[in-house]
């Protein structure tokens, strides 16, 4: 019975493996995997949905999409102190030839190689291109969202020139234009896609909701609902640098103390979802390394500008100086975050801590309020229920705000809430932690410090600040800009919109044997570097 | 022939009191614990040492601190409070709405029963933690609110219980005899049928209370429970499960332990009510 | 004939409670505060997207119309579209489904008959010291958090001993196991899959030993009672008094009437794990039909939500539609 | 003793002392009889006397915490110390108790048949088809019909007396030397007793085995017995021949429990006060003396042992210093209360009523009563017989206004209930007031004895000092002690919480007070005491009364009026002494014929019903005795049958006049 059991599963393991043409390595056999040629990574839950435009917006799903759908230009890869992390500045082409401005930086011409396939067999071509961006503009969601910052905002805007060749026409010219389209250009099998697409289901959400899409630096050869997805590396891409690890399994392990368990025993090898605290800890355990890259990604208290009690200027300065920045370093990061003197990210180009005169300072804290007229003030505090190291800070701010006179409530949200509360804008004050997908501060003022930008939380709007990002859509020197930059930070460090609390450092613990790790400007990691 | 012959040895209800005297004696214990908690540390139970996160026990902190840096020890004795006041709260509540349910539905019978068990039904159909959080939703956040979701999760149970208890008391003779007394509908029900329909209650109640504390460490374990950073067992071991792996034991197996013991009071007490009153049955 | 009867009438009487849960979680998740749109959208996305979006789910419609819409699907066997991943809900249970009743229906098993194994054996030593020593172990397990048990088990059983798989997923994918209903064992008995039936084997262990262990003990309870009821029963003791011993009476005498109690009691134990297995699946990484309701619930994904409440109600009445079945089966007095 | 016993069973002063934590029960006191083979022997007395642990001493089931002395010697063996196997080699094969209650000692998860298979293979080792094979015999022998199917019948699709036949052949198909049967008629009703009891004769007759007859009714087991024993407080204070101890009894126990028992010949009932002690250890004086009148210092001072009775034959023993010598007086019947006359006011009327049971699904219902007419004047006690099942309860409770009837009215003092609701209905209903079978049971057990008896006054909306009052002033006038107002229930004994339902009943002063089997689950003696604290409570001429019984003798004893039920009709009607004189029914003939008596019973021609009365059809059209009467032909099987006038009764026979006829002879039997 066994036997026969056994002789059933190699059939089907030699099966699939047939399918997916693995590159180079010995057919995986039914007993041993090949421990060497496939890797492990623990993350903490299923993605979502396979399908980017329409439905899916959680870390697993994005991470994910980045690794398999073929990205026509992606950033390029830089040492910095010995780390390897992807360089913002130098956008190369990947699956695309080449991706290159008119003199008037509106028309943007993408060109594909030629030979380039999907997993189908069909080769990859302007009409994919042009049919993915249909579908984007169709979705009405992220994608569409960013190419607005852009001056792209009608499918029209993208035009089929030949099979190989496509024109993007934007409304202005942007300096942000490589760094959005780098998240952007992603392609579908559109051949494949209209097999499946119905008069009611023109974009065929329902087959890519449950199918994932093929052509990217993997291929996904399995994928077990709930519990693992099996990644092979793409033998057919084109360009120089392909997929290092053949085999990569994605598994999910919701509980962050079992990802430490098994990274521990040797039964994963990257644990992408474990608490802060377990890095300190694996840290010192054989066997386990933990990478280490200085991020920008930011912690930020967001303080809403038109509600009490932080529609007074002098309250948000009180809470600014009662947050114990040090001792959040310590407690929460185990020292592994930078300290950040201003609202721009610290390695964001135009960077500068001039003005920026908070720090940990009850008793400015105290004369602040008093200047606001005022010994005490209440509010929310919110956070995400489900955020470990969001509900740490949230206790330690609420501690010492007690002490200056800020009595704040924790309100831990869940995400559904959250995203209501915030599109209502009439969260009082908020912890955010992110880092922005695009290195510049135009993109953040767009995104978040322009009146009516998507992440404005704060509510936040400044003429002066609305100016400088008029003319910063057409400032297209380094230098210039960073002047403009300059002054936003000025203007920030008056209004205090939000109080940064940290950058904290980007922890990977990883096996000892894993090599390639190439640290994500955008916090998805890039799998096809690992090895 | 003077020899006597015994046979067996009866000895009923002595485990029962055992288990009624360990029970009571827990739980007053927990409860004494967390009245007086203020006096047995020096430590607020939300108050966060500045020196240290996850210090492990010692002179100044008993049972070390946990990774907020709050004092485990205070945290653990200070827990009692909610733990056991939401948790005999909710029963209270579900007892009292459940009895009421059950005695009108059991008592009337017909349509208004039909209607009311359906309503009962649907209720216990209905997932705990979905409940939770519409409860939550709906009553607003804090202890209120996971007092009436201990209650919504319970008091169905009760209603079934009472019900059933009430359909056999209403055919007793003695409800008969009052209602041919000429006692009104209420009378019949307040002094008759309502005092001797609640012996089955009083044996449960006990043992639900220490589920109830159970669901509350489960809702806090999803973070659908007290909100952070107020001191409850169950959030106490959500918080520090992941040390566990690292051999920071004092975040969460006090907690775990104390909630095991305090649940187990509640148990040994309703397993010594129960065998009692099942040997009365007898 | 009559247990056909029995059935049409039972569950034509399960339709208004069913309709009642319907009704309830429909309304009840639009009255949660939180939004089902923003968080498929990305932060990007402008108030006219999310319209747009809200559109396609057919959430702009009028409650009424929305109900109306979500009763019709119902009835043809439509439970709708999942805001969050897209696809079908009906299909998202088949897959969800499988893993947690397994996980229950095990646990429940094992627990029962521990139950009765244990219960006999402490009530025939009733009051003795094995007798106490077993009610107290089964209160112990009664009294632990099923999370934090299974923590525990996991880091005995996984970290320090090494006995049992990693707490993540249900089957060796190696083992390239055929889902056919989604329980991993049934599938891999059925397909006849040797090594996955090992490994989901493995992977079963301690999440059904941890919820064994902490049902086990009503169960318990319930069946020493019985049991005790029973041996002091008259027709026991007339059965005894006329010299009937051995297997006769304790099977003929003793079992069938101990068990005629339990059938109710184990159907309001499975009820209730069918709705709470949600902290075990989450400790052992099962991805099961809790973790999915929960993170619907989390996600406001409508259609899930109502889904899995539905799913939930459903098996809690067919469960108590079986239990009252095998208890008629069980004992000749209950009439169906 | 000689190992070869003569005796099959030989208890041998026996004591048996209950030790449990808290209490000490001493149940029996160095008691001694014995049981030869193809005797019966009929062990009476009232519960609480030992009867019980002396059957379950037999077959070694002593409960928990019992210690035991003395022997009990089974073909020479002493069960008491048998180890083990032997003890279940004796249980069942060596001694096998027919329990009381059958229904409940049968196991219901199991059909009839495998318990009775279970036993012969056990005891007999015989093999299945074979046991299935004498199974089938041994119920045809008890008189099963269908034997064949009854086998895969489960307890509860039997009758009551399907039941207890069952239960004897569990019992005998053990194939015991010695059967005990533990109060074997107690719950059927009359017409089935004599049966049931002859099965017993039979087992000691045909096939040699020993029967010890556990009873609390003198008068049933008088009949079958060839000796008894009469245990007391858990002593044996008399034994020896039936006929010698039951018609001329020496001790002054023994007499007392035979005066109070009432008989179908209408004699006095005469209560003996007091109750039995409960003794917590055994005794040092007569156990009986604080209730005997013929008690002396003697009898205080010292235990009296079982002596023979001075001048008897040897096997008549009994513990007394003072035996009586003298005739039990049979007293004579008591003094016919004034008849009521016609112009008395009628306080109770029920006309054509009729009451259905639906069930609850499905349509159609059981009809419990189908046209019932009474009338009840003040100062008049109506009398209400009829076997289990007739419809008595129902009656009661349409009175009581706890049904409705689906035709036909109740009035009471004039006004109709149906017409009334709320208050006004409320008010009404304290105008007709019950007293329970179940005395205990029809108390709240969580309210006080002065609660329960001032609700009818709460009700008239009377202040708490008014209703203590006359709650105290009803509780002197049934001698009952003040103290008992704070009691619950379940701190008094049966006697006294009849007392109190019949305080609670007269507390409001109602012009109707309804008895519903008031005595049945009561002791005998204090059944007696019951009987005349009633007696005197349906003397007041104010309010007329009902009284309800299974017992015929009881009713003879205070109703002016009898009506017979069967089966929801009344089928015989008219003044006491028609019908008990001269029943014009067979169904009344039948039922008199088989009520037990220790006098001369019932004079007339014996009528005997064919079959259970579970075995017929109620639904079936025409005279619903038809299946069962003797007398019945084609038309009757066809016609209803209305109540006609006979002389001072009316019965719902169309052959009443032919019967005497028909009887002319012997016996009827079919």
């Amino acid at each position: 019975m066994l036997q026969l059991g056994g002789g059933v599963a190699l059939l089907l393991a030699t099966g699939c493996a047939a399918g997916s043409k693995p590159q180079g390595a010995t057919a995986p056999s039914g007993t041993a995997p090949a421990a060497a040629s496939s890797l492990r990574i623990a993350v903490s839950s299923y993605l979502s949905s396979w399908d980017q435009d329409f439905v899916g917006f959680d870390l697993t799903a994005l991470m994910l999409y980045k690794n398999v759908y073929p990205y026509l230009i992606d950033y390029g890869v830089t040492d910095v102190n010995g780390a390897q992390i992807l360089d913002t500045t130098n956008i190369t082409p990947t699956f695309a030839e080449s991706f290159t401005p008119s003199a008037d930086q509106k028309v943007w011409t993408l060109k594909l190689r030629k030979g380039v396939t999907f997993a189908s067999g069909n080769e990859m071509k302007a009409a994919d291109v042009k049919w993915s961006k249909d579908r984007a503009f169709a979705a009405q969601a992220n994608v569409a969202g960013i190419y607005r910052v852009i001056g792209l905002t009608e499918p029209d805007q993208v035009k089929v020139v030949d099979d190989y060749t496509v024109e993007f026409t934007q409304a202005f010219p942007s300096a942000l234009t490589p760094q959005i389209q780098a998240i952007s250009l992603y392609v579908f099998d559109s051949v494949e896609a209209k097999k499946h697409a119905t008069d009611a289901d023109p974009w065929a959400k329902e087959w890519f909701a449950k199918n994932p899409p093929t052509g990217g630096y993997f291929n996904v050869e399995k994928a077990t609902q709930g519990q693992e997805i099996v990644l092979a590396a793409n033998a057919g891409y084109p360009g120089p640098d392909p997929a290092r690890t053949p085999t990569i399994r994605v598994s999910v392990v919701p509980a962050a103390s079992n990802q430490r368990l098994q990274l521990q025993n040797g039964d994963i090898d990257i644990a992408l979802g474990v608490s802060k605290r377990d890095v300190a800890d694996l840290k010192k355990v054989p066997g386990v390394k933990v990478i280490s890259a200085p991020s920008n990604q930011q912690v930020t208290l967001q303080m809403s500008v038109t509600t009490a009690p932080f529609d007074d200027v002098n309250v948000r300065k009180a809470l600014a100086y009662a947050v114990p920045y040090e001792q959040i370093i310590a407690n929460i990061y185990g020292g592994d975050a930078r300290p950040a003197k201003s609202p721009v990210p610290l390695d964001m180009p135009g960077y500068d801590e001039r003005g920026y005169p908070y720090a940990y300072d009850l008793e400015k804290a105290k004369a602040a309020l008093a200047a606001a007229g005022k010994t005490s003030v209440a509010s929310e505090l919110v956070f995400e229920a489900d955020n470990e190291e969001q509900q740490q800070l949230a206790v330690l701010v609420q501690s010492e705000a007690r002490k200056a006179g800020i009595e704040l409530t924790l309100a831990p949200l869940d995400p559904a809430t959250l995203a209501e509360r915030r599109q209502k804008r009439s969260v009082p004050l908020q912890i955010t932690s992110g880092q922005l997908w695009v290195n510049d501060v135009e993109y953040m003022l767009a995104t978040s410090l322009v009146k009516g930008a998507n992440l404005n939380y704060s509510n936040y709007s400044n003429p002066e600040i609305e100016k400088i990002y008029e003319e910063s859509h057409t400032t297209v020197d380094a230098a210039a800009r960073g002047e403009l930059w300059a002054k936003v930070q000025d203007v920030l460090a008056a209004d205090v919109p939000w109080v940064v609390v940290c950058q904290p450092n980007f922890n990977l613990p990883v096996r000892e044997d894993v090599a390639g790790w190439v640290q994500p400007m955008d916090g998805l990691a890039r799998l096809r570097f690992l090895a | 022939m003077a020899e006597t012959v015994v046979v067996g040895t009866a000895r009923p209800g002595r485990f029962a009191t055992v288990l009624i005297v360990t029970g009571s004696v827990i739980l007053a214990v927990v409860a004494l614990a967390a009245i007086l908690a203020p006096l047995l540390t020096g430590w607020g139970p939300t108050e966060i040492d500045p020196l240290g996160t996850l210090v492990p026990p010692g002179p100044g902190h008993p049972l070390g601190t946990d990774a907020n840096g709050m004092d485990v020890w205070s945290r653990l004795l200070h827990a009692g409070r909610l733990d056991l006041g939401i948790a005999v709260a909710g029963v209270a509540v579900a007892v009292v709405a459940g009895t009421a349910l059950g005695l009108v539905a059991g008592y009337l019978g017909g349509w208004v029963d039909d209607v009311l068990m359906r309503v009962v039904d649907v209720f216990q159909a209905f997932p705990t933690f979905i409940l939770a959080l519409a409860v939550a939703a709906l009553v607003g956040n804090g202890t209120g609110n996971l007092i009436a979701v201990i209650a919504a999760v319970n008091a169905p149970a009760y209603a079934r219980l009472v019900r059933a208890e009430v359909r056999t008391v209403r055919e007793s003779a003695f409800v008969a005899a009052a209602v041919t007394s000429g006692a009104s509908t209420f009378g019949v029900v307040w002094r008759h049928v309502l005092p001797n329909s609640l012996t089955p209650v009083r044996v449960i109640a006990p043992l639900n209370a220490g589920w109830a504390m159970l669901t509350l460490a489960g809702l806090s374990f999803l973070g659908l429970g007290v909100t952070v950073p107020a001191a409850e067992w169950g959030a106490m071991i959500s918080l520090g499960s992941p040390d566990v792996v690292a051999g920071r034991w004092w975040t969460s197996v006090p907690p775990g332990l104390v909630l095991l013991i305090c649940v187990l009071g509640f148990s040994l007490l309703g397993e010594g009510l129960q065998e009692r009153a099942e040997a009365k049955r007898r | 004939m009559r247990i056909v009867r029995f059935l049409v009438r039972r569950l034509l009487q399960l339709i208004p409670v069913l309709l009642g849960v319907v009704v309830l979680t429909f309304l009840l998740v639009r009255v949660l505060p939180g939004d089902p749109i923003r968080t498929i959208l990305g932060p990007n996305a402008t108030p006219e997207d999310a319209a747009a979006a809200r559109a396609r789910y057919g959430l702009d419609q009028p409650v009424v119309k929305q109900f109306l819409d979500y009763l019709g699907g119902l009835v043809t066997g439509d439970l709708g579209t999942s805001i969050q991943s897209g696809t079908s809900v009906g299909a998202e249970i088949g897959l969800r489904i499988g893993p947690t009743f397994e996980l229950v229906v095990l646990a429940l098993a094992v627990a029962l008959v521990v139950a009765v194994l244990l219960g006999v054996w402490s009530a025939r030593r009733a009051d003795r010291a094995g007798d106490h020593g077993v009610r107290l172990l089964a209160l112990v397990g009664n009294s632990m958090p099923e999370f934090w048990l299974g923590l525990v088990l996991i880091l005995v059983g996984y970290s320090v001993l090494g006995w049992f798989p990693a707490p993540s997923g249900r089957v060796d994918p190696d083992t390239n196991l055929t889902p056919l209903t989604g329980a991993d064992l049934l599938d891999a008995a059925l397909t006849l899959n040797g090594p996955a039936f090992g490994s989901a084997l493995a992977h079963l262990i301690l999440p059904v030993a941890t919820l064994a262990i902490v049902v086990v003990a009503p169960l318990l309870r319930s069946v020493r009672a019985s049991a005790l009821e029973v041996l002091h029963s008259e027709p026991y003791i007339a059965a005894t008094a006329h010299g009937l011993g051995g297997r006769t009476l304790l099977r003929g005498y003793l079992l069938r009437a101990t068990l005629a109690r339990l059938p109710s009691l184990a159907a309001l134990v499975f009820g209730t794990s069918i709705g709470s297995t949600v902290l075990v699946e989450y400790v052992f990484s099962w991805q099961g039909f809790g973790q999915w309701a929960l993170r619907g619930l989390l996600y406001r994904d409508y259609p899930v939500v109502q889904a899995s409440v539905l799913v939930i109600a459903f098996c809690y009445v067919v469960v108590f539609l079986i239990a009252d079945v095998a208890q008629a089966a069980l004992d000749p007095r209950v009439q169906i | 003793m000689s190992p070869v016993d003569p005796d099959l069973l030989s208890i041998e002063d026996l004591s048996v002392v209950i030790r449990r934590p808290g209490r000490e029960v001493a149940a029996l006191s160095g008691v001694s009889l014995r049981v030869g083979r193809g005797e019966v022997v009929g062990l009476v007395g009232e519960s609480g006397g030992g009867k019980s642990m002396v059957a379950r001493s037999i077959v070694g089931l002593l409960p928990g915490g019992s210690h035991a002395t003395g022997a009990v010697r089974f073909e020479g063996d002493d069960v008491l110390r048998m180890d083990a196997g032997a003890l279940r080699r004796h249980r069942g094969h060596g001694a096998a108790i027919c329990f009381q209650n059958p229904r409940g000692a049968l196991s219901p998860t199991r059909t009839v048949g495998r318990q009775l298979t279970d036993r012969l293979t056990t005891h007999r080792r015989l093999t299945e088809a074979e046991a299935r094979q004498a199974a089938e015999e041994q119920f045809a022998a008890v008189g099963i019909r269908s034997p064949r199917r009854r086998l895969g019948a489960y307890p509860h699709e039997l009758s009551g007396g399907m039941a207890q036949r069952v239960m004897i052949s569990l019992a005998t198909g053990c194939a015991p030397g010695l059967l005990i049967a533990d109060e074997p008629t107690t719950g059927l009703d009359v017409t089935l007793t004599k049966e049931i009891l002859r099965q017993f004769r039979h087992a000691a007759d045909a096939d040699g085995r020993g029967v010890l007859l556990i009873s609390h009714d003198l008068a049933s087991v008088a009949g079958v017995c060839d000796r008894v024993v009469v245990l007391y407080a858990g002593t044996v204070v008399e034994s020896g021949p039936a006929a010698r101890v039951l018609g001329r009894p020496a001790h002054p126990y023994t007499r007392a429990l035979l005066r109070s028992v009432p008989d179908v010949d209408g004699r006095a009932v005469v209560a003996t006060p007091g109750a039995m002690p409960l003794l917590t250890a055994a005794p040092r004086e007569c156990p009986f003396a604080p209730r005997c009148a013929h008690a002396t210092a003697e009898c205080t001072a010292d235990r009296p042992s079982s002596r023979p009775v001075p001048g008897a034959a040897d096997d008549w023993t009994l513990a007394c210093f003072h035996p009586r010598t003298d005739e039990l007086a049979v007293s004579e019947p008591a003094e016919t209360p004034e008849r009521v006359t016609a112009a008395a006011e009628t306080v109770l009327e029920v006309d054509d009523a009729h009451v259905v049971y639906r069930s609850r699904f499905g349509k159609g219902g059981h009809a419990a009563l189908r046209g019932v007419s009474l009338r009840v004047a003040a100062g008049e006690t109506l009398g209400v017989v009829g076997e289990s099942g007739c419809g008595k309860s129902t009656l009661a409770k349409l009175l009581l206004g706890l049904v409705p009837p689906a035709r036909g009215d109740v009035k009471v003092a004039g006004a109709r209930m149906s017409d009334l609701r709320g208050r006004e209905l409320r008010q009404l209903r304290t105008r007709v007031q019950m007293v329970f079978q179940d005395p205990i049971g029809s108390l709240s057990p969580r309210r006080t004895v002065a609660d329960a008896i001032g609700e009818p006054l709460r009700a008239l909306g009377l202040p708490a000092a008014q209703r203590a009052e006359r709650v105290e002033a009803v509780v002197d006038r049934l001698e009952l002690d003040r103290s008992m107002l704070t009691r619950h229930p379940h701190e008094l004994s049966g006697g006294q919480a009849q007392r109190v339902c019949i305080a609670r009943a007269l507390a409001g002063e109602p012009d109707v007070l309804v008895f519903d089997e008031p005595t049945s689950a009561l002791d005998v003696t204090v059944q007696a005491q019951i009987l005349e604290v009633i007696a005197g409570v349906v003397r007041d001429p104010t309010r007329g009364s009902v009284f309800i019984s299974h017992d015929l003798a009881t009713v003879r004893g205070f109703a002016d009026r009898v009506i017979v039920l069967y089966l929801g009709r009344i089928v015989e009607e008219g003044p006491v002494e028609e019908v008990f004189g001269n029943p014009r029914h067979p169904y009344t003939r039948a039922l008199l014929a088989s009520a037990p008596s220790l006098g001369a019973g019932f004079a007339g021609p014996k009528v005997t019903l064919t079959d259970d009365l579970d075995d017929t059809e109620a639904d079936a059209t025409g005279c619903p005795l038809a299946a069962r009467c003797p007398f019945a032909d084609d038309r009757c099987r066809a016609e209803e049958q209305e109540l006609r006038s006979y002389g001072a009764a009316r019965a719902a026979c169309r052959r009443v006049p032919e019967i005497p006829d028909l009887l002319k002879g012997s016996d009827i039997r079919v």
